[in-house]
């Protein structure tokens, strides 16, 4: 285990960006997501939630396909992917971590996600272990470690020093690059903070929640139970819980209209959106209890029976935050599945 | 200061639109100290539309007006003739580096046969 | 996908010299869409006609672009050389390539280059144009005038004349309006019952006219072609088609002291009475706040004198409902209130009088028979003072920004007439300015000042007092630069005129905007200066803005002979370019209806499928196609994009726009 | 406030009960104190969540789009921003006014849970209101923090503590007075130079998600469907793809709400990469009332907007920019 | 994405014109047949009024890169369709403050009043337009960088 000092950071963000690119929580107009580093930008690792997870540095919110060119009445297609230039991706949580687990299964599976599979290979990860916890964390619920997370390299952030620890073949790649810069040690902070997080982890309102009624056989009850109606009545349909969350995978695939031809493009969706799916005939979910209903079972109970039984919420609870009407995954939960203390 | 400068400013010590005037010459037809003014409150707004300021600063009428307003009162066009002869009046005034009128100094501007309601109204009036 | 054709004029040498014409027909060519090209010397003449036809029968041309002149100029002619060859005339799109291009640029590579943009513009609006079909709806061959002055009767006849059915709505008792209330008329000062009531008369024996007196316009509904109008014809208390006119009542009646309108309430008249000796119709009236039976019960004096049984105290308001093709809106004007005034001491003094006033004093058929007197004691006035402009031209609030137009000719006619009858009286005029447009006008003004020796003052009254009976008016005399005092024995106000004020009403009933002087307006003031902007309306006299008789005259024709061209459709071809609502889109929040001149919108409760069997009943919008005029006001006031313009859609400017950009 | 809720909760239970009104509009009770959810009550039972405290800053005014086409009247809990939105609704026919109830509460200002948060307290267990205080329960400890600072933004430029609209009211305690100082914000970016200006707008805009939270809580974005969603519209986008689609976006929506947006200051609540939204609209209610006299949206149920009507003494588009501190 | 320097003496803007068919276009018309110049970079939109200038399409003018943006329509009180105007002139009155608000350079934007007798006037609009926007150099804060790709 190596560890730098806090203050040398800057040193460590300026070394790894010497030879790949630096993705990594930055604050800017106020809010924290994840950019591209630069000199003088305002790195946080403390925040404990960027409002974006960091799932848009493989699968970005919109991303060039390809390109139609026309000349008179000539149209050349034209592939726009560039070489991907290897980075590193930096401060991911235990959370963010398992929903990049959960992203893979989805895109890496036949037939491939070019697109997603030429940015995923060139990401090297550095996890950050959380210490400070928060009301709306639960992926103690699904079984996340978040003082240990895994990744490429795993890391820990105290009052003075950060901690470095490689996992992988990638990692110690990326541990020779800068090594210069850490010294060794560490261990013993690490432990006691760990210990200390576990505590708080524990104590957490919602690490109690109980999943156990969220299984493939109960899909049909689940499906149809009454309380949709209230869960949903007060939700906007707006893509705020799709769009910070780390493992929606959905999207769209639109033409844009160019000086000379069409650019084709994926972009986000969001299955809280009347026009998702929208099809010739019309859309299939016609009501927003139907599409609220899908979001969660979609999570919950869909994904899992599909993929032995993953749930695609790993509990980073930006939905619980981040939810106009404050409605969420928690109340779904709460809700179906019955409260353990009940 | 220039004389555009000085027109500006009666125009803006005034506060009236002069080029709303259409010459009807309702001011001068209600003017109660008519006779008194040589210079008569249409020829003010007429004059100060022209740019012809000296011979309204020149004029003995700012002395003699009576204030009473009624020439802005039967405006048809909402021009202010009274307001006009207040401007020249008061640039009068402040052009003699004075701030203001004793009483013992109003016999020599005014003569025997005024009316009682222009001295009233010159005390309101030279009290800058 | 669209089978274009481009069309390229030279304009002999107009386009062909700074644009290189041959090279932007073969650019386009190479245009997706594009399956013909050419170009031609003269593209609107009949062979350039001819060859635009033939393209589109031989390549099954869907639509076409001509680039030449201005769309202002030739478009209506390429449409119809589309429409012969069997093409919606609506699949045309003309790209200016004359007067926006090859006129104003000298460079050839640069005005070639420009021109090949504006095809192209063309190229991309006409993609997405769609055949246009123009409505119908049907005329119904009947007008209303609202008003029977001088400018609705004329009308009336006009169009009644012309073999159509008309109603003359008329609030009062009789038709005739302000000019029955006039002594002379000038400048050639033949007497004004004269020259109206026989016109008054036509109206009544026209058997193509209905004059509906005592009557007011209650509700219009429906558009032009095609109005529903509910008229509410006034409790009279007189049977119509009983009463001869004998005025056997006015002389019975015991209750004598009602103010009478017509004499400007210069004198008195019965509770039962017909307004005036020519009345038409001549039928009395009763107006039941004076009338003693109908206030207490008792009395009934007149129906017992009534030979013909016509009085019935009992009558009711009645509501008929007329279909109309053409509203003719002919409300007329009033003297203003001179409340504001107090300066010229009309309330105070009875010998200050109105000029309408005058007119009544001097008529003979007046209060006293035509003889001048003072209202104060009967007496001969032997100097009269006439103040011009009061209330008109008055921006201070008090009155009427505007200038009141009939006044300096009127006041010129009654000096004169005053010097001719009474040569010992000694007349006065205050006046701003004296605007005497028109013909012989000028020199009838003048003929009062050289031969009449009407004593002209140009300046304004201050005020105007009362000493010991006689009329002190303190004005000045801006020639001599001096204030004057004219002991007068009559003073005659020329009192602003203002449109009657029951227009209001009316404008709003009819959805015929207004302006703040209540005037209302013309559709447009150099162009249509007859019609309101509401299709079907028009416009005559006053109600319009101020004028005199022999302009209320023309303008009454030229209303009739709109209303005319009107009646004489079976069908009305309605403008094909009109805003259409996208139903499934629109909320019903009216924001469209709110900027709509032309009252074409409307909104229905109507139901739609939700799907699942389930309905739902939703407010949304109507547009009447006969009404809208297609300016697209609504379009861009409609958040949802529910409201669109048919011919200039926002998917057809939008890839306008995008195809400038491209270049 | 305790006694508000109360209060509330007894007339609401009237109300079913007696049959008087079909449902209740209000809010429920989350997971913990500062998570409340805007909720349809339709029995007495239900009432048992009912809850009203300081994080009930929603506005629930757009509800009774969908929830007033049912059966019956509804009833809804409006503080007094809300029932701006309300008459702004059934001035465009959007909410029949005949079938809702309308109950003014009061209302002390409203809190804000990520301004508590951004205080450094993290683990927030529980909140609790004593007058202009708050304190904070958290895993880690309790924090008093000054109300003032940990309020809505929107509750901080109160336009009015006047309801618009009502038909009873439960107002228990007097409400601090408006804040009167609306257009500070807009002036100080007016005071700024173009470049920047347009500086703080990238930035700002750059976060933007296209989550349309801003859009879909908006009460004056009632469209059945949003030119945005409608492919044909010509301006149709999903994302973010480029900085222009956030300005066209965030354009396109001030100005279709112009003249329509009350200011209630939800768009600028929901949006969670906290982007000041509401300045851009403000910026619209500003100019209208420079440009055109005071205007207050949904100060009445009647009546035409700025934006369809005129004046034809209006200001010339070329004068726009020679006022003073236009 | 290319970068164009601005004040680039070869830059030429790109105008979109939008001009109502019953005063504008016809004086745009009279400035052709009076051989008024202006320069070619300027193009003509004929829509029936002013009015049914929709901000979206201003907006759509620039993101497909035109350099400025100028509506004309009848004189206030001369609209063919008697009202028309007044509105346009509210609505482009808050969207070019809104835009300037936005940072976007005021003198981009631009409504003109122009008769169908005003050949002259259309004629010196324009020059003066395109001159102040050449000045200005290109429209880079307004524009859709993915337009521009294939430039």
């Amino acid at each position: 285990m190596f560890k730098i000092r806090k203050e040398n950071l800057n040193d460590l963000y300026a070394k790894i960006s010497e030879s790949m690119g630096l993705y990594i929580p930055i604050k800017k107009a106020g809010e924290v997501n994840y950019h591209v580093w630069g000199e003088g930008k305002e790195v946080s690792l403390e925040t404990l939630k960027t409002v974006r997870s960091p799932k848009d540095a493989f699968f970005p919110q919109t991303e060039n396909m390809m390109k139609f060119k026309t000349e008179g009445k000539n149209i050349d297609i034209i592939d726009v992917r560039d070489e991907k230039r290897p980075f590193v991706l930096f401060g991911v949580k235990a959370c963010d971590y398992k929903a990049i687990e959960v992203l893979d299964k989805v895109f890496l599976m036949d037939p491939v996600d070019t697109y997603y599979k030429a940015r995923r290979d060139a990401i090297t990860i550095v996890t950050l272990a959380c210490s400070k916890p928060e009301e709306s964390c639960f992926c103690s619920v699904f079984g996340i470690d978040a003082t240990a997370p895994c990744g490429d390299v795993t890391a820990w952030l105290d009052e003075n020093y950060l901690y470095w620890q490689a996992n992988t073949q990638k990692g110690e790649e990326l541990t020779g690059k800068v090594s210069a810069l850490f010294e060794k040690g560490g261990e013993e902070e690490v432990k006691s903070q760990q210990e200390q997080t576990k505590t708080i982890l524990a104590k957490l309102p919602f690490a109690t929640l109980d999943l156990s009624r969220f299984k493939p056989e109960n899909l049909n009850e689940l499906f149809n139970a009454p309380e949709w109606e209230s869960l949903s009545e007060a939700c906007l349909g707006c893509g705020t819980c799709t769009f910070v969350c780390p493992t929606c995978q959905c999207f769209d695939i639109r033409d844009f209209k160019t000086r000379d031809g069409v650019l084709r493009y994926r972009c986000w969706d969001s299955c809280m959106y009347s026009d998702f799916t929208l099809m010739a005939h019309g859309n299939s979910r016609t009501t927003q209890m139907q599409r609220y209903r899908q979001r969660f079972m979609h999570k919950l109970v869909y994904y899992p029976s599909q993929n032995d039984g993953l749930y695609s919420c790993v509990g980073c609870g930006r939905c619980v935050n981040k939810c106009p009407q404050r409605l969420n995954i928690v109340k779904v939960i709460n809700t179906l599945g019955g409260k353990k203390n009940d | 200061m220039t004389k555009q400068e000085r027109i500006d400013n009666l125009l803006r010590l005034s506060g009236t639109d002069v080029k709303k005037c259409m010459k009807c010459g309702k001011c001068s037809g209600r003017c109660p100290a008519f006779n008194e003014m040589d210079i008569k409150p249409h020829q003010f707004v007429s004059l100060l539309a022209q740019g012809k300021i000296e011979i309204l600063l020149g004029s003995d009428a700012i002395w003699n007006c009576l204030s009473c307003m009624a020439c802005v009162e039967r405006c048809p066009r909402g021009v202010a003739p009274a307001a006009v002869v207040e401007a020249v009046r008061d640039t009068v005034v402040r052009a003699q580096g004075k701030n203001g009128l004793k009483a013992e100094d109003i016999p020599q501007i005014v003569d025997e046969f005024i009316p009682q309601q222009l001295l009233v109204s010159a005390y309101r009036k030279y009290n800058k | 996908m669209q089978r274009i054709g481009v069309f390229i004029c030279w304009c002999g040498s107009n386009i062909a010299a700074t644009v290189d014409v041959k090279k932007v027909a073969e650019t386009i060519k190479a245009e997706p869409g594009v399956v013909y090209s050419e170009n031609y010397q003269y593209m609107c003449s009949e062979n350039g006609q001819q060859l635009i036809k033939n393209a589109i029968k031989e390549h099954n041309l869907t639509a076409i672009v001509v680039g030449a002149c201005s769309p202002r100029m030739h478009e209506a002619t390429f449409r119809k050389a589309a429409e012969a060859a069997g093409l919606n005339p609506y699949m045309v799109e003309i790209a200016n390539i004359r007067e926006h291009c090859s006129w104003i640029h000298k460079d050839m590579d640069e005005a070639t280059e420009k021109a090949v943009v504006l095809v192209r513009t063309a190229i991309a609006k006409v993609k997405l144009n769609a055949p246009l079909m123009s409505g119908e709806s049907p005329v119904v061959k009947r007008a209303l005038v609202i008003g029977g002055g001088i400018a609705g009767i004329q009308a009336a006849l006009d169009i009644a004349d012309a073999g159509f059915e008309v109603d003359i709505v008329e609030k009062n008792a009789t038709i005739g309006g302000r000019m029955a209330q006039l002594d002379k008329t000038f400048p050639t000062l033949d007497c004004s019952a004269c020259i109206l009531t026989p016109k008054m008369v036509d109206c009544a024996q026209h058997e193509k006219i209905d004059i509906l007196s005592y009557s007011e316009v209650e509700e219009v509904k429906g558009f032009v072609g095609n109005f529903n109008v509910k008229i509410r014809r006034k409790a009279r208390y007189v049977d119509e088609t009983k009463c001869t006119g004998c005025k056997i009542c006015m002389e019975k009646c015991p209750s004598k002291k009602g103010l009478n309108d017509f004499n400007m309430g210069l004198n008195t008249r019965p509770a039962i009475y017909i307004p005036f000796a020519q009345a038409i119709p001549n039928v009395a009236v009763i107006d039941p706040e004076q009338c003693i039976k109908m206030k207490t019960g008792k009395c009934g004096i007149c129906q017992k004198f009534c030979g013909v049984g016509a009085i019935d105290y009992t009558q009711k308001d009645e509501f008929i409902d007329r279909q109309y093709g053409a509203i003719v809106v002919a409300t007329g004007f009033k003297p203003i209130a001179l409340d504001n005034f107090n300066e010229y001491g009309y309330a105070d003094n009875k010998d200050v009088i109105t000029s309408l006033e005058l007119e009544r004093l001097m008529n003979a058929a007046g209060p006293s028979d035509g003889v001048l007197v003072r209202p104060s004691d009967g007496k001969h006035p032997k100097v009269i003072t006439f103040i011009q402009c009061v209330g008109s031209r008055d921006t201070s609030g008090c009155g009427k920004p505007y200038c009141s137009k009939i006044c300096c000719m009127y006041t010129a006619k009654h000096a004169m007439l005053i010097r001719e009858k009474y040569p010992d009286t000694e007349v006065h005029v205050f006046y701003i300015d004296v605007r005497t447009p028109g013909k012989n006008y000028d020199e009838f003004y003048r003929r009062a000042a050289e031969q009449y020796g009407v004593d002209y003052i140009k300046g304004m009254v201050g005020k105007v007092y009362n000493v010991n009976g006689k009329l002190m008016v303190q004005g000045s005399n801006l020639i001599d630069n001096e204030q004057i005092t004219i002991e007068s024995d009559l003073v005659v106000l020329a009192t602003a005129i203002e449109p009657e004020p029951s227009v209001r009403k009316i404008a709003t009933l009819l959805t015929a905007s207004i302006d703040t002087n209540n005037f209302l307006t013309e559709s447009h003031a150099k162009l249509r200066p007859v019609e309101s902007p509401t299709a079907g309306v028009y416009l005559a006299g006053v109600c319009q803005g101020p004028k005199d008789i022999p302009e209320t005259v023309s303008q009454a024709s030229a209303c009739a002979a709109k209303v005319i061209g009107l009646l004489v459709k079976d069908k009305l071809k309605t403008n094909a370019c009109v805003a259409t609502p996208d139903e499934m889109m629109c909320n019903g929040c009216s924001q469209c209806a709110n900027v709509c001149a032309y009252g074409a919108i409307t909104y229905v409760e109507k139901e739609f499928r939700l799907g699942g069997g389930k309905t739902e009943v939703r407010r949304v919008v109507s547009v009447n196609p006969a009404v809208c005029q297609g300016c697209g006001a609504c379009t861009v006031t409609c958040p949802s994009g529910a409201m669109d313009l048919k011919g200039f859609s926002s998917k057809q400017i939008m890839s306008e726009v995008e195809a400038i950009c491209k270049m | 406030m305790r006694d508000v809720e109360q209060k509330m909760i007894e007339r609401a239970a009237a109300l079913l009960q007696n049959g008087e009104v079909a449902r209740v509009v209000g809010w429920k009770k989350g997971e913990f104190y500062f998570d409340p959810a805007p909720a349809v009550f339709e029995t007495v039972d239900e009432l048992k969540d009912f809850v009203y405290n300081g994080f009930c800053g929603a506005n629930l005014s757009k509800y009774l789009i969908k929830v007033s086409k049912n059966e019956g009247k509804t009833a809804i809990f409006m503080k007094p921003c809300d029932s701006y939105s309300f008459n702004q609704l059934v001035k465009e026919h959007r909410v029949d006014r005949e079938k809702i109830y309308v109950i003014a509460v009061e209302c002390q200002g409203k809190l804000d849970i990520e301004k508590i948060k951004a205080n450094g307290v993290t683990a927030v267990t529980n909140v609790e209101e004593n007058g202009d205080k708050v304190t904070v329960s958290s895993l880690y400890g309790e924090t008093v923090l000054d109300k003032a600072d940990v309020m809505l933004g929107k509750c901080l430029t109160c336009k009015g503590k006047t309801h618009q609209a009502k038909d009873e009211d439960i107002i228990l305690h007097e409400m601090p007075a408006p804040a009167n100082n609306r257009f500070d914000e807009v002036a100080k970016l007016e005071a700024m130079t173009e470049d920047e200006r347009f500086a703080f707008w990238k930035e700002q805009l750059q976060k933007c998600i296209r989550c349309n939270a801003c859009r879909n809580v908006c009460p004056a974005c009632s469209c059945l469907k949003c030119v945005f969603d409608n492919p044909s519209s010509g301006v149709a986008a999903k994302a973010n793809d480029d900085r222009f689609e956030e300005q066209l976006f965030h354009v396109i929506r001030a100005f279709h709400v112009s003249g329509r947006c009350t200011d209630c200051g939800e768009c600028s609540r929901v949006c969670p990469q906290n982007i000041p939204l509401h300045l851009l609209n403000r910026k619209f209610i500003k100019d209208i009332d420079g440009f055109y006299g005071e205007y207050q949206a949904g100060e009445t149920a009647e009546g035409k907007t700025p934006l369809t009507s005129y004046k034809e003494e209006d200001l010339e588009v070329s004068d726009v920019f020679k006022g003073e501190g236009k | 994405m290319q970068d164009v320097t601005t004040g680039n003496k070869e830059f030429k803007p790109n105008i979109v014109a939008f001009c109502c068919n019953w005063c504008s276009y016809a004086g745009a018309d009279l400035a052709g047949s009076s051989r008024l110049t202006y320069p070619a970079n300027v193009k003509i939109i004929r829509v029936p009024c002013s009015c049914r200038v929709n901000p979206m399409f201003v907006l759509k003018a620039f993101q497909q890169g035109a350099d400025g943006v100028i509506l004309c329509g009848c004189h206030p009180g001369d609209c063919h369709y008697v009202t028309g105007n007044y509105y346009t002139r509210r609505r482009m009155a808050l969207l070019f403050s809104f835009l300037n608000y936005m940072g976007i350079e005021k003198e981009r934007t631009r409504v003109e009043w122009v008769s169908a007798a005003e050949g002259a006037k259309f004629s010196a609009v324009m020059n003066d337009f395109v001159k102040t926007v050449t000045e200005l150099g290109e429209n880079k804060r307004l524009t859709d960088l993915r337009v521009k790709e294939g430039k």
